[in-house]
């Protein structure tokens, strides 16, 4: 115990003020437990098959697709931050960079993770690079996404070997001095991954021309969904950074980073957000009123059935897209906390309700004249499995915040921040 | 020369009796269900479903519409969305091809169908002790966690081949290659055939006026033609009810 | 030497950085991909030399003629046989696969006593000592076989008494024989003359009679057409498939069939739309309309349809005298179009139901349909090759299961002519297994042999000159050269046919209109279909679809 | 995937995409190629040990970075931007020349005008025969007092200036001394006698960059006033009330301090 004690102090950067190992301990044991449960249901489900989930030939996606979409949605802060710092050269987001890393991170290899249940046949999943068809959108989402991730855990090692014990090893410090002079590249080739797999999620249902409700009509060979996605994907980033920022700094007791890091950021997302929301509108009208007319289905077939009323698309596109957008531009809110991060958490949701309908709604509605509307509710299985991944995404999370220093680049300024 | 094998299927014949379910099973060495399975977990790559006008009393009809894979000729949904080519359009004879030992299960093609053809194996494929011996050598098994769906049963077409190798002929003899659902059928109501062989019945079928087929105007150019000389059957091609003089073209 | 933490985490990532760069985990991610294709416990299906059999599906007394693929001496497919001059092709739904049936689960592999373990020793030993301690009583539900000669000749040495269960389409047919004094089973139906058929609920389009016959000639004559050739005007109080696709559906009343028959007689009778007097039902028509549900136009519009275009008959779902007075009205019985009578004769059987009270054992076939109670509380020697489960038998006796035994058929009822085929055993019996006829004749070899009963058959076919057999091309009995030519063709799967019906022959007259009111037997798809189980892949109708319901008594 | 895999097409669509994939992942690989190259190389030419130094040097607190020239009193307040060594400093003999304060009073602490002193603690003695005599300061000594265990290089290795010259363990801490300077070890002592090293410096010694004279009292109140600051706090042992002198093996007397951040400051940890 009292080796443990000091093996976790000798772990934390020299001066860096974190809680005592006890009460980190007592904040992990809930987590682990509750990764522990998930394992085990994706090990059922790996085991017995897919049949352990409640998903059908009808519902073919399930809550699992829904989730990592949402996920990888909120992971875009990761590239999106990175692209402002390197490439835009906002010097003034850098305190944030590492820790939307570690966001990034989660979120993609949780993805990853489930997705690999989520498959039928998880060996094969090589197939698709080896056998690629490179009309699917889902191929390319598989080609940026895992190289996306290689990039992450690239952008990740840096941070990793900032550890204090690593550090004391020379080979790695100098290592990590080397590769932190190129991230700018790997977080220009991100950029331009997560711009492309971020489309592709989207396009990935806009193609559906057998599910009107989802197919859109596109430019080139992208539907207007592609470019939906990438809007919505990097208006939310932000504000999903900014939620977990100030979820830890609750945790922490203190500010990590400076207000107006938190403005900046809540200004972008909003400004992006409200972009998304005009384009969404359009979108919304041409595609009912044109496309899915054209192959002769009207916004009845795609409303009447509750609970997915035009209520739900009303919601989507006004209380949790318009109204953040709002929040988080205009002067007066902006300049408060509070209302930041509640534009912030609408925002998000709005965005997780748009993946929810794309994902859930393209599949219960019938399409043939004499289908019947249909409805899923996830197996205990899916539910945990994915529970599982949040208490991944948690643990890493502590971890990185406790070792690494996720906040300020340096301890000197992190002590500044922690006193003042 | 390539052919367009498709079926023309008249609903005024079919009577739901159901046999060409079970003979397709049969000859594709499809498992029985799992005793957890249900309609929605199944595995019936012709799925035979019972529609109504929706009247009451003596004015109900009832009808019954065999669905298989409609092997859509035009942007084929489930050969585009397939991230690893598992599907593919053979280009000899117009039949959507599923490569189940290429399948990685991700179903992306079965949220791509609009005719619901697609089927996922959720349980390992399983037999009563000894029944494995009354599977048919033609065809493999499938295995747990792919997709799969009507073939048109490619095992015939395969032996139609060899037969015509054999006797060193360049086409297939006719009579030599038709699926088992369409041989199965009591009624004669399933017509298969080369769509694109002007004398082939199927493609005079295919044209007649009473002719129609599913979600055209999706522009999925679906093989799978249905007839039907009720006016409330025809309406069942598009969601918004056309009247049945449009039903055909699309 | 000391390793530092240096050397430890340098030496790790090293090795990770080794293994990755090494063919080690590509080569087995490839085999991982193959193992996928075959898992080990993935069945692979039997290799071995395909070959093509004919013979006749022996589950249901249809006599479907079926074409088998066989691989490695095992059946792996079924088919219809376009050539068969009765099914046409037509096969139901669950024939297709009936080669599984034999590996069923609730397959009959031993003998049972009182729900133990017993021996076929122990069986035959019981029965002997019944025989010779009281009547007894065999019970055979398809007669007309070679083994139920066997059957009648042993009842007639041991003064037991032979009985039938009759299908419900044969018990449809018995009031003709009971007002004609002609055997059930040298009746028939003359469809192919028929221009309008009048079902009282038959399920003349869900595997009545022979499924390929009247389906075959529904659509080619009437489907889809608005005005048929052949008008099928279906009776039934619920939209079942046969009144959905019928020309016409006529909703009645749950069981007011024959209320509904009496109207019609009423009108036929009363405005002299046909040739007899009489008799008069005590029903009016009003009372007729009320028990119907019908109004007194609509009653009077069928009647009127019906004569439209004759030759008209009228089929009942069951024994149910009143729709067959219908018939007898009309005149349609002996007429063609109408009910016929087949040429030659067989004895007058007489249907379960009405045992002797006092008797020692019965002996029940495995013919006779598992749902059939037998009303005795008589020691019950069950002969079965499928547990239906709820047994009460005293005696379960595992039969031969689909063509594990050589066994003949017999002219399906509701056909008009005269039929006879053989089906081989074409498959080696899976268990230690005796049909009845093997059982008896351990007891008693000096009954029939079901070979010899069946080369007496040909022989007497060959000497009748009549007819013709259906093999690979149809030859006039007379163009065969001998009778075991005649037997060898039929062996192989072929089918005699006897000559047209001749007309006239059957005298029912009505003395009164029937007053019993006997209820039509409900049937569903599945009546027909003998064994008690269905094939494994059954499951596709009832439970990986909604297309049908699993019949209450059958067994997945 | 490639040409002779199946499922790859000559057309343009798949052409393009499959060439912009390899792209992506070479340049992917390259960047973490290139990275573990230069380290590599940085290793090879002995620049390693000075980025690491640099590295760490950036890390530390302002309040650990004085110029030497403030701690002699010579400057009101500078900042050291040079990772300690003033051999590179274009300031240093402009500010060298400065009058200098004596700080008073040194709390105990003892030190010789005839020793260099590096910031990491350790003095360097020149010899008569050209090498040099490197030992633990006495700031040293009083905290750590008897090292439990000390590991010195072997002769004949070289060692690297603000390189981990020795590692020593003291109640299970681990302290990794820098080196003052860089040479080759000739002889070894150790905690019994009063040095630790001999080494031959590569070409003519340059210690320039070595605290001295004025500048070593400055700095050394200075660590004791961090000691004080680091000591003080809610659960801080008892320890020296002003004007006190510092008491012998620290680390024995209160054993109960935070000696991780003390040792971690004291031997300029990163």
């Amino acid at each position: 115990m009292g080796n443990l004690l000091v093996m976790d102090r000798r772990l934390i950067a020299r001066g860096a003020e974190r809680t005592s190992t006890m009460r980190f301990v007592l904040w992990l044991v809930p987590w682990v437990a509750l990764l522990a449960l998930g394992i085990y249901a994706a090990g059922l489900c790996l085991y017995y098959g897919l049949n352990q989930t409640h998903m059908d030939n009808r519902f073919a996606f399930g809550m699992w697709i829904f989730l990592d979409l949402g996920m990888i949605a909120m992971g875009a802060g990761a590239f999106f931050t990175g692209f402002l710092v390197y490439i835009l050269k906002q010097e003034d987001l850098k305190p944030i960079l590492n820790s939307a890393v570690v966001v990034g991170l989660i979120c993609y290899s949780g993805a990853m993770a489930v997705l690999m249940v989520d498959v039928g046949q998880p060996l094969r999943a090589w197939f698709t690079f080896w056998h690629p068809n490179t009309h699917s959108m889902l191929t390319e989402v598989t080609f940026c996404i895992s190289c996306y991730l290689l990039v992450l855990i690239l952008e990740y090692v840096p941070v990793l070997l900032q550890n204090r014990q690593l550090r004391k090893v020379p080979s790695f410090l100098v290592f990590e001095h080397q590769l932190h002079k190129l991230v700018p590249v790997l977080a220009a080739v991100g950029a331009f991954l997560s711009f492309f797999h971020q489309g592709s999620l989207g396009g990935l249902y806009g193609v559906l021309r057998g599910r009107p409700f989802a197919f859109r009509q596109g430019f080139a060979i992208w539907p207007s969904t592609f470019f939906l996605f990438i809007l919505s994907a990097i208006a939310v980033g932000p504000s999903f950074l900014m939620l977990v920022t100030a979820a830890v700094e609750t945790f922490a007791g203190r500010r990590l980073v400076g207000a107006n890091v938190f403005r900046k950021l809540g200004f972008i997302s909003g400004v992006l957000l409200g972009a998304y929301v005009a384009a969404k509108a359009i979108d919304t009208l041409v595609w009912l009123n044109i496309t899915s007319r054209a192959v002769g289905f009207t916004p009845g077939d795609f409303y009447a059935y509750k609970p997915f009323g035009s209520a739900l698309m009303f919601l989507e596109i006004v209380p949790l897209g318009l109204i953040p957008a709002f929040l988080l531009t205009l002067p007066v809110t902006a300049r408060k906390r509070g209302w930041l991060l509640c534009g912030a958490a609408l925002a998000c949701s709005g965005v997780l309700l748009n993946r929810f309908v794309l994902t859930v709604q393209t599949l219960a509605l019938p399409t043939l004249a004499f289908d019947e509307f249909l409805q899923y509710t996830p197996s205990w299985q899916e539910v945990v499995t994915f529970a599982g991944v949040i208490a991944y995404g948690v643990i890493l999370y502590s971890l990185s915040y406790r070792y690494l220093p996720l906040f300020g680049q340096t301890k000197g300024a992190d002590k500044n921040v922690s006193v003042g | 020369m390539s052919a367009r094998y498709g079926f023309v299927i008249d609903l005024d014949r079919c009577t739901g009796c159901g046999a060409c379910m079970v003979a397709c099973a049969a000859e594709n060495n499809v498992p029985p269900a799992n005793p957890r399975a249900t309609p929605r977990t199944g595995l019936t790559p012709i799925l035979v479903r019972k529609v109504s006008n929706g009247m009451e009393g003596a004015a109900h009809r009832e009808a019954f519409i065999p669905i298989a894979c409609m092997h859509c000729g035009n942007e084929t949904p489930c050969v585009r969305v397939c991230p690893q080519q598992a599907v593919e359009v053979d280009k000899e004879t117009g039949i959507v091809v599923q490569m189940p030992q290429r399948c990685l299960g991700c179903r992306y093609c079965m949220t791509a169908c609009p005719y619901h053809a697609r089927y996922f194996n959720w349980w390992d494929p399983a037999w009563p002790a000894g029944m494995e011996r009354s599977l048919n050598p033609g065809v493999a098994v499938r295995m747990r966690g792919v997709v799969e769906k009507c073939n048109m049963c490619s095992a015939r077409l395969h032996s139609a081949k060899e037969k015509a190798a054999a006797a060193g002929r360049k086409e297939i003899d006719p009579a030599d290659y038709i699926p088992a659902c369409a041989e199965a059928c009591p009624t004669g109501a399933i017509l298969f055939g080369n769509l694109a062989d002007k004398n082939d019945p199927v493609a005079s079928a295919s044209h007649s006026s009473d002719a129609f087929r599913l979600l055209a105007r999706i522009g999925t150019e679906p093989k799978v033609y249905y007839k039907s000389t009720e006016d409330w059957v025809k309406a069942l091609a598009e969601r918004d009810s056309p009247q049945p003089t449009e039903a055909q073209h699309g | 030497m000391k390793v530092s933490r240096r050397d430890l985490l340098i030496g790790g990532a090293g090795a990770i950085a080794g293994l990755v760069l090494s063919p080690v985990p590509w080569k087995l991610l490839g085999d991982s991909s193959i193992w996928t294709q075959n898992f080990p416990w993935i069945p692979q299906p039997a290799r071995g030399p395909v070959e093509t059999k004919y013979s006749a599906c022996t589950l249901c007394e249809a006599g479907c003629g079926i074409r088998l693929r066989m691989a490695a001496k095992c059946p792996v497919g079924i088919t219809g046989v376009r050539s068969h001059p009765v099914s046409q092709g037509a096969l139901c739904a669950l024939a297709f696969a009936a080669h599984q049936l034999n590996w069923h689960p609730r397959r009959l592999r031993e003998v049972r006593h009182a729900g133990h373990a017993a021996s076929w020793a122990e069986a035959q030993a019981a029965f002997r000592k019944a025989c010779a301690e009281g009547p007894i009583a065999i019970i055979d539900g398809r007669p007309g076989r070679a083994a139920s000669s066997a059957f009648e000749a042993f009842t007639r040495n041991h003064h037991g008494s032979y009985q039938v269960v009759l299908s419900a389409e044969s018990q449809a047919l018995s009031p003709y024989a009971r007002w004609s004094g002609v055997s059930v089973a040298s009746l028939g139906y003359d469809m192919e003359n028929a221009r309008t058929i009048v079902s009282f609920g038959a399920p003349l389009l869900d595997g009545w009679g022979t499924p390929g016959r009247f389906t075959r000639l529904w659509s080619v004559r009437a489907a889809g057409a608005a005005d048929p050739q052949l008008r099928l005007i279906q009776i039934e109080p619920s939209l079942s498939r046969t009144a959905a696709r019928a020309w016409r559906w006529i909703p009645v009343r749950e069981a007011s069939e024959a209320a509904l028959a009496a109207g019609l007689a009423r009108v036929l009778l009363e405005e002299h739309m046909v040739n007899a007097k009489g008799p008069m039902p005590q029903l009016s028509l009003a009372e007729a309309a009320a028990a119907t549900g019908l109004s007194t136009e609509a009653i009077h519009d069928l009647a009127h349809t019906m004569l439209e275009n004759r030759p008209v008959v009228v089929i009942a779902a069951g024994d149910n005298p009143a729709i067959a007075a219908l018939n007898v009205l009309l005149g349609t019985v002996g007429a063609p179009g109408g009910i016929v009578r087949k040429r030659g004769d067989v004895p007058v059987q007489i249907a379960a139901g009405s045992l002797p009270s006092s008797l020692r054992a019965v002996l029940v076939d495995s013919t006779v349909p598992w749902e059939f109670s037998i009303p005795t509380d008589a020691e019950v020697f069950r002969f079965a090759a499928w547990d239906g489960g709820g047994n009460k038998a005293g005696w379960l006796l595992p039969a031969p299961g689909f063509l594990e035994e050589l066994t003949d058929v017999p002219t399906p009822p509701t056909f008009s002519r005269e039929t006879y085929a053989v089906a081989l055993n074409l498959v080696a019996p899976s268990t230690e297994v005796q049909s009845a006829a093997q059982f008896l004749l351990k007891i008693n070899p000096t009954l029939p042999v079901v070979k010899k009963v069946i080369q007496a058959r040909c022989e007497e076919i060959f000497r009748g000159r009549k007819g013709t057999v259906y093999g690979e091309h149809a030859v006039a009995v007379t163009k065969i050269d001998s009778a075991q030519h005649l037997e060898e063709q039929l062996r192989q799967g072929a089918v005699w046919v006897g000559d047209a019906p001749s007309s006239g022959k059957l005298q029912c007259d009505l003395k009164e209109w029937p007053a019993e009111n006997r209820l039509a037997r409900t049937i569903n798809w599945a009546t027909a279909w003998v064994p008690p189980v269905f094939p494994a892949l059954g499951t596709k109708l009832y439970q990986e679809s909604n297309l049908r319901e699993l019949p209450a008594g059958r067994q997945g | 995937m490639f040409p002779w895999v199946d499922g790859f097409h000559w057309s343009p669509g798949h052409i393009i995409f499959l060439s912009v994939f390899f792209t992506v992942v070479l340049i992917i690989l390259t960047t973490f190629a290139w990275a573990i190259w230069r380290t590599a190389s940085d290793f090879r030419t002995h620049r390693a040990t000075e980025t690491c130094w640099r590295l760490n040097f950036a890390e530390l607190p302002e309040a650990e970075r004085r110029c030497r020239h403030e701690l002699a009193g010579r400057l009101p307040h500078r900042v050291c931007n040079n990772a300690f060594d003033c051999r590179h400093c274009s300031k240093y003999a402009e500010f060298a020349v400065l009058p200098s304060k004596t700080v008073a009073g040194n709390a105990g602490v003892n030190f010789s005008d005839n020793l260099l002193y590096h910031r990491g603690h350790t003095w360097v003695r020149p010899e008569d025969n050209g090498t040099l005599t490197i030992g633990l300061d006495d700031f040293a000594h009083h905290l750590i007092g008897h090292p439990d265990s000390v590991y010195l290089p072997a002769k004949g290795s070289e060692i690297e200036s603000n390189g981990i010259a020795w590692r020593m363990t003291k109640n299970g801490h681990e302290i990794g001394v820098r080196a003052p300077i860089d040479g080759t070890v000739v002889s070894t002592g150790g905690a019994k006698d009063a040095w630790y090293l001999k080494i031959r410096p590569r070409k003519p010694a340059d210690l320039r960059h070595l605290l001295r004279g004025p500048e070593v009292p400055g700095w050394l109140a200075g660590e004791v006033d961090r000691l004080q600051l680091q000591f003080s706090g809610p659960d801080a042992p008892p320890c020296m009330a002003d004007g006190g002198t510092l008491l012998p093996d620290l680390m024995d007397v209160m054993p109960a301090a935070d000696w991780d951040t003390v040792l971690a400051a004291t031997f300029l940890e990163g």
